[in-house]
C-alpha cells in the first residue's frame, strides 16, 4: 500500500450544496413502505392512496431535482456511515437521469401493480417491499461514493428477494435461491474490491471524469483486479454473461415485479453500476488505458449476442423477455466501455429507453397472462383481435428493442452504433447488428402471430375482471409505450432523455 | 407546412385505417388523396428543419428527387383508387400497411438528413409486410418470410452502413454526402448501403423475395411495390451512397456486369413463369438491373448532372408503366380491345419501342454507357449489351401478352385508375422530359438503335413458334427454394409458418427439428450448469484464487 | 456519584432478585421493573465520565488491592455495559409475557434474571483476576439454571452438560489465576500484565486461562456444549446467553491478552486463536445450514458469529479492536432479536422443526420481519450493525494483508446468508393446498405483542446501528487496549 | 527438592486425576466428585505460591481459597440439585446419547 494513487479532488464545475432533498426523495418510498406493511392486510384503500400519492410524491421531488440540477446546483447529503467512511447522497446530473426513470416507472408500475395484485394473498407485504426496492433504486441513483451505492445496493437485493419469492410456490422459492446465489455471492466480491480500493486509495467519491488516478506502474495489477471484482458485483445485477442465470428464473414473481427488476430496479442498478465504476471512479481515459475498456465492451458484447440467441430459443414468452433483458442492457454497458461523447451517450440513455421499452413489454406479458392465460409463444396467435391496445402497446415496445426507428431503442443504437465508430472500434458495429438481426428474429414472429395469425376458438384460461382493472392494467402499459415513441420522436428536442443524456456526457467529456 | 400536410395525411390514414366504424371509412377515403399531397413540397420547394424530432429532420425535395415524387403520387394515388374498389378481406390491416407504407415512401422522398431516410426506409420495408402477406394464404406467408428474412439481411447491411456514416459525421445532411470531400474512409460503408439496398431492387442474386411477393399482393399492392418502393432502394443509392462523392467508383464496371446479369436473368427466369402477374414481378427485376447499369454508368462518370437525371426518368417511366401492367392483371385485359390496346402500349414502352417514354429511358442509358465506353472504362460490347435488354424486355411482354390474354373475364369492370395511370405512363415521362429539358428528338439513328432489338424479338418469337418453346420451368422465386430446403436443416428462426408446411419432407423436418433441438439442449444444460450452486462457487473461487495471484505477484 | 453509579448497577439487581424469591407474587413485577430501570440511571454518570476520557475506579470499602476489591470501568467495559443494558431491557419487556412474575414459571425465572444480570454488571467492572472468576462463575450457574428452569429433559441434559464443561473450565481458569498470582504477586488486570515474564510457567498458565476461556466462550472445537444449551433454554433466556454471556468469556480473553500482557504468547499463539476462529466461522454455519430445528440453527450461527471475534488476536491492531468490539454489540442485539423471534416462532407454532415454518409469514409476518431484519445483521450486509462491523473487520484485515482472514470473513457472510435465507424462504413458502390468492379473511402480519415487539425492537436496533455507528465507534475508541498497533 | 515444589507436583497430580475423572467417568455424581478434586489441587497450589512470604501467610492467598471453597461448595449444591432433578425428570444418571426430543 505505497500510496500509488490519489484522488484528483479537482474543483468541480458546478456548485454542490447541502440539501435535505437527496435523503427526503429516498425516505419517501421507505416511509411509505413502512407504512403499508405496518398498516395490515385489510386497509385496501388506504394503502392504494399511500402507493399512489407516495409514488407521485417522489416524482414531483425528482423533477424539483431535475430542476436544481439543470440549474447548476448539486444538492448533496452527508454523514458517516462507517467511522472514515461517508453516505454521501448526492444528485448530480446521472442521478437526476436514472432517478427519474426509476420514479416515473414506480408510478405506472404501482397502478398497474395495484390492479394486477387484485387477488393475491399478501399485498401489504408485497406493496411493503415493493416500496422498499425503489427506496433502494433511488439510493442507488443518489448514491455520491461507492460505499452509499454498496449499501443500497444490498438493500435492494435484499427488498427484491421477497418480491422474487412472492407467491411462495417451490418455483418461486428455486428462484428466489438463485437469485441469492448470485447477488450475494456478487456482492462478496464486491465488497472485497471496495475495500481494496480504499485501502489503496482511501475514500473516494463520485467524481465526473473519475477520481481515480495512475501513479504508479505498480499498482497497475492492482487496479485491474480491483475493477474486476466490483464489476463482477454489478455484473451479476446487470446479468452479464455468464452472471446472468438468475435472471430468467426469476420470471416466476408476478409480473409487476419482473416489470420492475428488468426495467428499473435490479438489472438498471448493475449496469448503472457500472457506468459509475467507469465514468466515476476510473474515468473513461483510465479504465481504457488499463485495458479494462476493452475487456468491459467485449463481455458486453457477447452478453449481447449470448443473451439473444437464447431468447430466440425460448417458447415462454417471459422467459423470452427475459433472455432480451440480458442482451439489451449489455448496450448500456458496451456504450460505457466504448467510450468516447457519443457512445456514452447511447449507453446513458439507453439506460432509460431499454426501461420504458421492457417495462412496457412485461406489463403486456402480464396482461396476456392474467386475462387470456396465454404464456407461451405459440399461444399468441391472433391475440391482437381480443386486446388491441395491449398488443399494440407490445408491438410498439418490441420495435423500439429491435432498434426500429422512430422508437427509443433506435437512438440508443445509433448513437452507439456510430459512437464506436468515431472512437475506430467498428466491429462493434457487428454486435450491433447481429444483435438487432436477432432480435427481429425473435420479436417479429410475435408480432406477426398477434395482429396476422387467426385467433384460437377460445382461450384457455384468464379471468374477467372489472373494467377497472382492466383499465389498470392496460393504461400503464400503453403510457410506457407512448413514451418508447415519444423518446424516439422527440429525441432531439430540450429535456429528452437523450437531451439530458448528453447534457451529461458534456460533463464528463468536455 | 406543405411537408406537414404531405406527412400527416398518410400517417392520419394509417393511424385510423385499424378502427371500424367511421374513423376506418375516412383513413380509407385519404388514401388516394394522401399520395396527392406529396406533390405539395414539390410544388413549394418547401424546405424544413425538425430538429426535435428524432436525431434532426430535415426535409425538402432535392431538384433530382423531383420525377420520383411525381412517381409516387401519381402511381399511388392511382393505385388507391383501384384498391378502395377492388380489395376485400382484412382490410383494416391491409390499409394500415398502406398508409403506412406511403408515409415511409414519403420520408423516403422528402428525407434530406441520414435519420430521415433510415426511418422512412425502415417504415417502408416493414409495412410492406402488411400488404404482402394480404392474402393469408400458404404462399402468401411464405412470401412474407423469404421478404423479411431478406429484409433483414438488407436492413443488417444498411444499418451497418448508416452506423459507419454516423460514426464519422453525424446525422449528415445528405447533399454534402454527394461531395467529395466526404467520402475519405467509407469505402466499406458505401459498399454495405449498395449491397443493402440491392435487396429492395432485386438485383440478383438478392431478388428472390420479389417473385414471391410482388405477385402474391393484391392487385393494386403489386403495382405500388413492384412500381414505385423498389425505387426506395435506388433513392437509397443515390442519396446514402451517391457515386459524385467520388472521382469514379472504383467497382463500377462490375456493378455494370451484375446489372445486366440482372437484366438478362430476370427475363430468362420471367420466360419460364405461366401466372401473369410473376411475369410482371420477373420483369421488374430485368428493369433493375438496368437501373443499376445506369447507377454504374454515372459511377464512372459522377460529375455529368444529366446521368442522374437520366436515372429519375427511367424510374419514372418505369414505375408508371409497370403499375399499369399490374393493374392490367386485375382488369381481365383479354377481354376486350380497349383493354388490350391499354396492356399493349405500355408493355411495348416497357420495351423500348420508339416515341414510347421507354425509348426516351434507353435513349438516355445508352448515351450513359456510351460515354462510359468513350472514356474507355467499359468495353464496346456493352452498348450492344444494353440494347439487347430491350429485345429481351420484348420476348418478356410477349410472354405477358400471351398470358393475359387468357384473362378473358368480362365481367371484371375496366376500372379507371387503370386507364389513367396507362395515359400517364405513356405521357407524363415526356412531359417532364420537356419540362426538365432532357428531351431526346428521335432520329433515325436512335429510332434504328430503338427498333432493331424489337425486330430480334419478333424474330425470335416466331422462331420459337415454329420450334416450339422449351418446356423449362422454374419455381416461383427460382432459387429460394433450394435455400429454404437447406435452411430447414439448420432449424431457420420460427418465423411465422403457415399452418401446413409441404417444402421439407418428414424426415428432413424430423432432422432440422433434432439439430435445432440439440443446440436448445446443449445451451439449456450450459444454462444449468451456471444455475448449480457449486458452478457458481467454482467461478467465484476461481476469480478469488486469480485475485489472489495477482496480489501474489503484485 | 459514580461510586453509587456502579454499586446500583451491582446491587439493583441482586436485590431486587432476592425480594423476589422473598416477597409474595404480587410484588415480583414492580419491584423486578422497578430494578431494570434503575439501570440507565446507573450507567448514564459512568457514560459521562468515560466519554471524558477518562476512567471509573472504585475501591470497594476503602480497601485498596491486592486484599480490597477494585471496580474499574473504561471504554470497553462500559460498551459492553450498554450492550447489557439495552439487552437486558428488551428482553426483559418479553419476558414480562413470556415469564408472567406472579406465575409459577416467573417466580422461577425472575429471580435467576435479575442475579444473572447484577452478576454480568459485576463481571463488566471487575479488574482483578480472582473477582473475574467469581462473577464468571455466578454467570454460569445463573445461566444453567436459567437453561433448565423449563424442566423439559433436553434442557437438564444440555445444563447439565453446560455446568460441568462450565465448571471445569473455571477449574483451569482458577488454577491459571493461583500461577500467575504466584509469580506476580498481584491479581490486578492491568499489574500482572506488567510484572509478568516469559517463562514456562507463565505461559502455562496463559494457556491454561486461555482454554479455559475458550471453553466458556464456546470456540470449535470447544464449543459442542453451547447448541443445545442454547437451543433447548427458553427464548429470553437463549436470547441472553447468546447476546451477553458467551461474550463475557471473549471479554475476559480480550482483557487477558491484551491488558494483562496474554500477547506475551507469541504471534503462533494469537495465529492459532485467529485460526480456531476461522474453524468457528465456517464450522458453525456449515453445523446451521444443517439443522432441522431453528434454535438450534440460530445457535450455531452464535457458534460461528464468536469466531468473527477471535481474529482480533492474530490481527491484533487498534482498527481490528474496534471492529470486533463493535461486532460483539452488533451480534449482541442482532442475535437476541433472532432468538427472541424464534421463540415466539416457536411458541406459535408449536415446534421449532423447520418444516412447520412454512407459510408462517403469513400467520406470524412480525416475527419473521424480525428474524429477517436481525439476519441482514447477521449476514453481514448493509445496512446494518453487522455490516459496519464486517467492513471495519475485513478492512482491518486488509490493511495488514490477510488475505486469508478476508476470505473466511467474506466466506462467512455467504455461509450466513444461506441460513438465514432458508428460514426465511421457509416461511415465505406456500402451504401445501394453499393458494396464491388470497383466502377469504385471511390476515397477514399476525399477533402483534409485547413478545414479536421486543423481537421487531431489538432486529430494528440492529438495522439502526448501521446507520448510527459513529457515537459507538467513538466510545469504543476512548478505551483501546495500551501499546496497540493502529 | 523444596518443599514448594513437592506441592506443585501434588497439585498437579491431583488436577490430572480430577481433569481424568471428569472426562472418563459416566455416572454424574463421579463428574461432580472429580470437580471437586479438581478444585482442591487449586486451593493447595494457591496455598502454596502465596503460602510462604517473609511477612507470614499470604492474607490474599487465604482470601481466595476461602472465597472459592464457598464457590465450591455452591456450585457442588446446585449440581447436586440439578443431578437430582435431572434423574427424577429422566430417570438417567449419565449424559449419554442424544438429546433430542420435542
Amino acid at each position: 500500500m505505497t500510496g500509488t494513487m490519489t484522488d484528483a479532488m479537482t474543483a468541480a464545475a458546478v456548485e454542490t450544496t447541502l440539501h435535505p432533498l437527496p435523503v427526503v426523495v429516498v425516505l419517501v418510498s421507505l416511509l411509505a413502505g413502512l407504512a403499508i406493511a405496518v398498516l395490515g392486510e385489510q386497509r385496501q384503500r388506504l394503502r392504494t392512496v399511500l402507493n399512489l400519492s407516495a409514488a407521485v410524491v417522489k416524482l414531483a421531488l425528482v423533477l424539483w431535482i431535475a430542476l436544481l440540477v439543470a440549474g447548476g446546483v448539486v444538492p448533496e447529503f452527508r454523514f458517516a456511515l462507517v467511522p472514515g467512511f461517508d453516505l454521501v447522497l448526492r444528485a448530480d446530473s446521472l442521478s437526476v437521469l436514472f432517478a427519474s426513470l426509476s420514479a416515473a416507472l414506480w408510478l405506472v408500475t404501482t397502478v398497474y401493480a395495484i390492479a394486477y395484485l387484485q387477488h393475491y394473498a399478501n399485498r401489504a407485504r408485497f406493496f411493503g417491499y415493493f416500496s422498499i426496492c425503489v427506496t433502494a433504486t433511488m439510493g442507488i441513483a443518489m448514491a455520491g461514493n461507492l460505499l452509499t451505492f454498496f449499501v443500497f445496493y444490498e438493500l435492494l437485493t435484499l427488498a427484491t428477494w421477497p418480491l422474487v419469492v412472492h407467491t411462495g410456490s417451490r418455483a418461486a422459492l428455486r428462484a428466489g435461491r438463485t437469485y441469492l446465489q448470485f447477488t450475494l455471492g456478487g456482492s462478496a466480491l464486491f465488497l472485497i474490491g471496495l475495500i481494496w480500493l480504499y485501502a489503496l486509495a482511501g475514500p473516494q467519491d463520485f467524481i465526473a471524469g473519475g477520481s481515480l488516478q495512475l501513479l504508479d506502474l505498480e499498482a497497475v495489477t492492482s487496479m485491474q483486479a480491483i475493477f474486476v471484482l466490483i464489476a463482477i458485483g454489478m455484473g451479476v445485477k446487470a446479468a452479464l454473461v455468464p452472471l446472468h442465470a438468475w435472471l430468467p428464473s426469476a420470471m416466476v414473481a408476478p409480473a409487476p415485479v419482473s416489470a420492475l427488476l428488468h426495467a428499473v430496479a435490479v438489472v438498471k442498478a448493475g449496469a448503472f453500476g457500472l457506468v459509475r465504476l467507469v465514468e466515476d471512479v476510473y474515468g473513461s481515459a483510465l479504465s481504457g488505458a488499463l485495458g479494462l475498456s476493452l475487456a468491459l465492451a467485449i463481455a458486453a458484447s457477447f452478453t449481447i449476442v449470448y443473451g439473444s440467441v437464447l431468447a430466440l430459443l425460448q417458447t415462454d414468452l417471459k422467459k423470452r423477455l427475459a433472455y432480451s433483458t440480458v442482451s439489451q442492457v449489455s448496450y448500456i454497458a458496451l456504450g460505457i466501455a466504448i467510450g468516447g461523447p457519443l457512445a456514452t451517450v447511447g449507453g446513458m440513455v439507453h439506460l432509460v429507453h431499454q426501461g420504458v421499452m421492457k417495462i412496457t413489454m412485461f406489463f403486456c406479458a402480464g396482461i396476456f397472462a392474467t386475462l387470456l392465460g396465454v404464456t407461451r409463444i405459440v399461444e399468441l396467435d391472433g391475440l391482437a383481435r381480443r386486446l388491441p391496445w395491449s398488443a399494440a402497446a407490445f408491438s410498439v415496445a418490441a420495435l423500439g428493442m429491435i432498434g426500429l426507428p422512430p422508437m427509443a431503442g433506435f437512438v440508443s443504437k445509433w448513437y452507439l452504433g456510430s459512437g464506436a465508430v468515431a472512437m475506430g472500434q467498428t466491429w462493434v458495429v457487428a454486435v450491433l447488428v447481429a444483435s438487432t438481426l436477432l432480435n427481429a428474429g425473435y420479436f417479429l414472429p410475435l408480432i406477426a402471430r398477434m395482429w396476422f395469425r387467426p385467433a384460437p376458438e377460445r382461450w384457455t384460461g384468464g379471468a374477467q375482471p372489472s373494467r377497472w382493472v382492466v383499465a389498470g392494467l392496460v393504461a400503464p402499459a400503453l403510457a410506457t409505450a407512448g413514451l418508447t415513441i415519444a423518446f424516439g420522436v422527440l429525441a432531439g428536442s430540450t429535456y429528452s432523455p437523450l437531451d439530458w443524456a448528453i447534457a451529461i456526457v458534456r460533463e464528463y467529456l468536455p | 407546412m406543405s411537408i406537414a400536410v404531405a406527412l400527416l395525411l398518410p400517417l392520419l390514414g394509417a393511424l385510423l385505417s385499424p378502427f371500424g366504424g367511421r374513423a376506418g371509412v375516412w383513413g380509407r377515403r385519404l388514401a388516394p388523396i394522401a399520395p396527392l399531397a406529396l406533390l405539395l413540397p414539390l410544388a413549394t420547394g418547401e424546405q424544413v428543419r425538425w430538429s426535435w424530432a428524432l436525431l434532426g429532420l430535415d426535409l425538402g425535395v432535392d431538384p433530382w428527387v423531383a420525377p420520383f415524387v411525381l412517381l409516387t403520387a401519381l402511381a399511388w394515388g392511382l393505385a388507391a383508387w383501384f384498391a378502395l374498389d377492388t380489395v376485400t378481406g382484412d382490410t383494416r390491416r391491409f390499409w394500415l400497411g398502406w398508409s403506412l407504407s406511403l408515409w415511409g415512401m414519403a420520408l423516403v422522398l422528402l428525407a434530406q438528413t441520414l435519420v430521415a431516410f433510415y426511418l422512412g426506409y425502415v417504415v417502408v420495408s416493414l409495412a410492406a409486410y402488411m400488404i404482402i402477406i394480404h392474402a393469408r394464404s400458404d404462399a402468401a406467408w411464405r412470401a412474407g418470410r423469404v421478404y423479411l428474412l431478406l429484409a433483414f439481411a438488407g436492413e443488417a447491411a444498411i444499418v451497418s452502413g448508416v452506423l459507419i456514416l454516423a460514426g464519422h459525421y453525424g446525422n449528415v445532411q445528405l447533399a454534402l454526402l454527394a461531395t467529395p470531400a466526404y467520402a475519405v474512409g467509407l469505402e466499406e460503408a458505401r459498399w454495405l448501403l449498395i449491397g443493402g439496398f440491392a435487396v429492395k431492387l432485386g438485383i440478383v442474386p438478392l431478388h428472390v423475395w420479389l417473385p414471391l411477393a410482388h405477385p402474391i399482393a393484391p392487385v393494386p399492392a403489386s403495382a405500388i411495390l413492384s412500381g414505385v418502393i423498389v425505387k426506395a432502394g435506388l433513392l437509397g443509392w443515390l442519396k446514402l451512397a451517391p457515386p459524385q462523392s467520388a472521382e469514379t467508383l472504383a467497382g463500377a464496371p462490375t456493378l455494370l456486369a451484375l446489372g445486366l446479369l440482372t437484366a438478362f436473368t430476370g427475363v430468362l427466369l420471367g420466360l419460364t413463369q405461366s401466372k401473369l402477374k410473376t411475369v410482371l414481378a420477373y420483369s421488374t427485376i430485368s428493369q433493375m438491373g438496368l437501373v443499376l447499369v445506369g447507377f454504374a454508368a454515372l459511377s464512372l462518370d459522377p460529375g455529368d448532372d444529366r446521368w442522374l437525371a437520366a436515372l429519375g426518368l427511367l424510374a419514372l417511366h418505369h414505375g408508371l408503366t409497370k403499375g399499369s401492367l399490374f393493374l392490367a392483371c386485375g382488369c381481365s385485359p383479354g377481354s376486350s380491345r380497349l383493354r388490350m390496346l391499354l396492356l399493349a402500349l405500355p408493355a411495348l414502352s416497357l420495351a423500348a419501342a420508339p416515341l414510347a417514354t421507354g425509348f426516351l429511358a434507353k435513349a438516355w442509358l445508352k448515351r450513359a454507357v456510351d460515354a462510359g465506353i468513350g472514356g474507355g472504362q467499359l468495353w464496346p460490347f456493352t452498348y450492344t449489351l444494353v440494347s439487347l435488354t430491350s429485345a429481351a424486355t420484348a420476348l418478356l411482354m410477349w410472354r405477358v401478352w400471351v398470358l393475359a390474354m387468357r384473362e378473358r373475364d368480362a365481367g371484371q369492370p375496366l376500372h379507371p385508375a387503370w386507364a389513367l395511370l396507362t395515359l400517364a405512363a405513356l405521357s407524363v415521362p415526356w412531359l417532364w422530359a420537356a419540362s426538365s429539358g432532357s428531351l431526346i428528338a428521335p432520329t433515325l439513328s436512335n429510332v434504328w438503335v430503338a427498333l432493331w432489338p424489337l425486330l430480334l424479338a419478333v424474330a425470335v418469337v416466331l422462331l420459337g413458334r415454329a420450334w416450339g418453346r422449351p418446356g423449362v420451368r422454374f419455381p416461383e422465386g427460382d432459387i429460394v427454394v433450394p435455400l429454404e430446403r437447406s435452411a430447414a436443416h439448420f432449424g431457420a428462426p420460427s418465423l411465422p409458418r403457415a399452418p401446413s408446411v409441404p417444402h421439407t419432407a418428414p424426415a428432413r423436418a424430423a432432422l432440422a427439428r433434432a439439430l435445432a433441438g440439440s443446440l436448445a439442449r446443449s445451451l439449456a444444460g450450459a444454462e444449468g450448469l451456471l444455475r448449480e450452486l457449486t458452478m457458481v462457487g467454482l467461478l467465484l473461487l476461481l476469480v478469488g484464487v486469480l485475485v489472489w495471484l495477482l496480489l501474489w505477484l503484485g | 456519584m459514580t461510586t453509587e453509579a456502579l454499586a446500583l448497577l451491582v446491587f439493583a439487581p441482586l436485590v431486587a432478585g432476592l425480594v423476589v424469591i422473598a416477597a409474595p407474587r404480587r410484588a415480583a413485577a414492580p419491584v423486578a421493573v422497578a430494578a431494570l430501570l434503575t439501570l440507565p440511571f446507573g450507567l448514564w454518570p459512568l457514560t459521562l465520565v468515560v466519554w471524558r476520557g477518562e476512567t471509573v475506579q472504585v475501591a470497594l470499602a476503602g480497601f485498596a488491592p491486592p486484599l480490597g476489591i477494585v471496580w474499574r470501568v473504561d471504554a470497553l467495559a462500559l460498551t459492553m455495559l450498554w450492550l447489557t443494558l439495552v439487552v437486558v431491557l428488551v428482553v426483559s419487556l418479553h419476558a414480562l409475557t413470556s415469564f408472567p412474575p406472579a406465575s409459577e414459571s416467573g417466580q422461577r425465572f425472575w429471580p435467576l434474571w435479575l442475579i444473572l444480570i447484577a452478576s454480568v454488571h459485576a463481571l463488566f467492572v471487575s479488574a482483578d483476576l480472582f473477582n473475574l472468576y467469581v462473577t464468571l462463575e455466578l454467570v454460569t450457574l445463573a445461566g444453567v439454571a436459567m437453561i433448565a428452569i423449563g424442566g423439559k429433559p433436553a434442557a437438564m441434559r444440555a445444563a447439565m452438560r453446560y455446568l460441568l464443561l462450565g465448571l471445569m473450565a473455571s477449574l483451569f481458569y482458577l488454577l491459571a489465576t493461583a500461577l500467575l498470582y504466584g509469580q506476580t504477586g498481584t491479581l490486578d488486570l492491568y499489574q500482572v500484565g506488567e510484572r509478568l515474564d516469559d517463562g514456562a510457567l507463565a505461559l502455562i498458565a496463559l494457556a491454561l486461562m486461555v482454554t479455559g476461556l475458550l471453553v466458556k466462550a464456546a470456540i470449535v472445537p470447544l464449543h459442542v456444549w453451547l447448541p443445545a444449551a442454547h437451543g433447548k433454554a427458553p427464548g429470553p433466556v437463549s436470547a441472553v446467553l447468546s447476546a451477553l454471556v458467551v461474550k463475557v468469556a471473549l471479554y475476559i480473553l480480550i482483557r487477558l491478552w491484551f491488558w494483562s500482557g496474554g500477547a506475551a504468547g507469541g504471534d503462533g499463539a494469537a495465529l492459532l486463536l485467529g485460526l480456531l476462529g476461522a474453524l468457528a466461522i465456517v464450522h458453525g454455519s456449515l453445523a446451521a445450514i444443517t439443522q432441522t430445528r431453528l434454535k438450534m440453527l440460530v445457535a450455531y450461527s452464535t457458534v460461528a458469529q464468536l469466531g468473527y471475534v477471535m481474529l482480533l488476536f492474530p490481527l491484533a491492531s487498534t482498527a481490528a479492536f474496534r471492529a470486533v468490539t463493535f461486532h460483539m454489540v452488533a451480534h449482541g442485539v442482532a442475535k437476541a432479536a433472532m432468538f427472541l423471534a424464534a421463540a415466539n416462532l416457536l411458541h406459535a407454532l408449536g415446534s421449532d422443526r423447520l418444516q412447520r415454518l412454512v407459510g408462517a409469514d403469513q400467520r406470524h409476518g412480525v416475527n419473521v420481519l424480525a428474524f429477517a431484519l436481525a439476519g441482514v445483521s447477521i449476514m453481514g450486509l448493509p445496512p446494518s450493525g453487522g455490516f459496519v462491523a464486517k467492513w471495519m473487520l475485513l478492512e482491518a484485515a486488509w490493511r495488514q494483508q490477510g488475505w486469508g482472514w478476508v476470505a473466511v470473513i467474506s466466506l462467512g457472510s455467504l455461509l450466513a446468508a444461506v441460513y438465514v435465507f432458508r428460514v426465511v424462504a421457509l416461511a415465505f413458502a406456500q402451504p401445501k393446498g394453499g393458494s396464491v390468492r388470497a383466502s377469504v379473511g385471511a390476515r397477514g402480519g399476525g399477533r402483534f405483542d409485547t413478545t414479536a415487539l421486543a423481537a421487531l425492537l431489538l432486529a430494528v436496533l440492529a438495522i439502526l446501528l448501521g446507520f448510527a455507528s459513529a457515537p459507538l465507534v467513538a466510545l469504543i475508541d476512548r478505551g483501546l487496549p495500551p501499546g496497540m498497533l493502529p | 527438592m523444596s518443599s514448594a515444589f513437592v506441592y506443585v507436583l501434588a497439585a498437579s497430580a491431583v488436577f490430572g486425576v480430577g481433569v481424568y475423572g471428569l472426562i472418563v467417568a459416566d455416572h454424574l455424581m463421579r463428574k461432580l466428585l472429580s470437580l471437586n478434586v479438581m478444585g482442591s489441587a487449586v486451593f493447595v497450589l494457591i496455598l502454596t505460591v502465596g503460602g510462604a512470604t517473609p511477612a507470614g501467610p499470604d492474607p490474599v492467598a487465604q482470601a481466595l481459597i476461602l472465597t472459592g471453597i464457598v464457590i465450591a461448595v455452591a456450585a457442588t449444591a446446585f449440581a447436586l440439585a440439578l443431578i437430582v432433578r435431572m434423574f427424577q425428570e429422566t430417570g438417567l444418571t449419565s449424559l449419554r446419547g442424544r438429546d433430542d426430543d420435542d
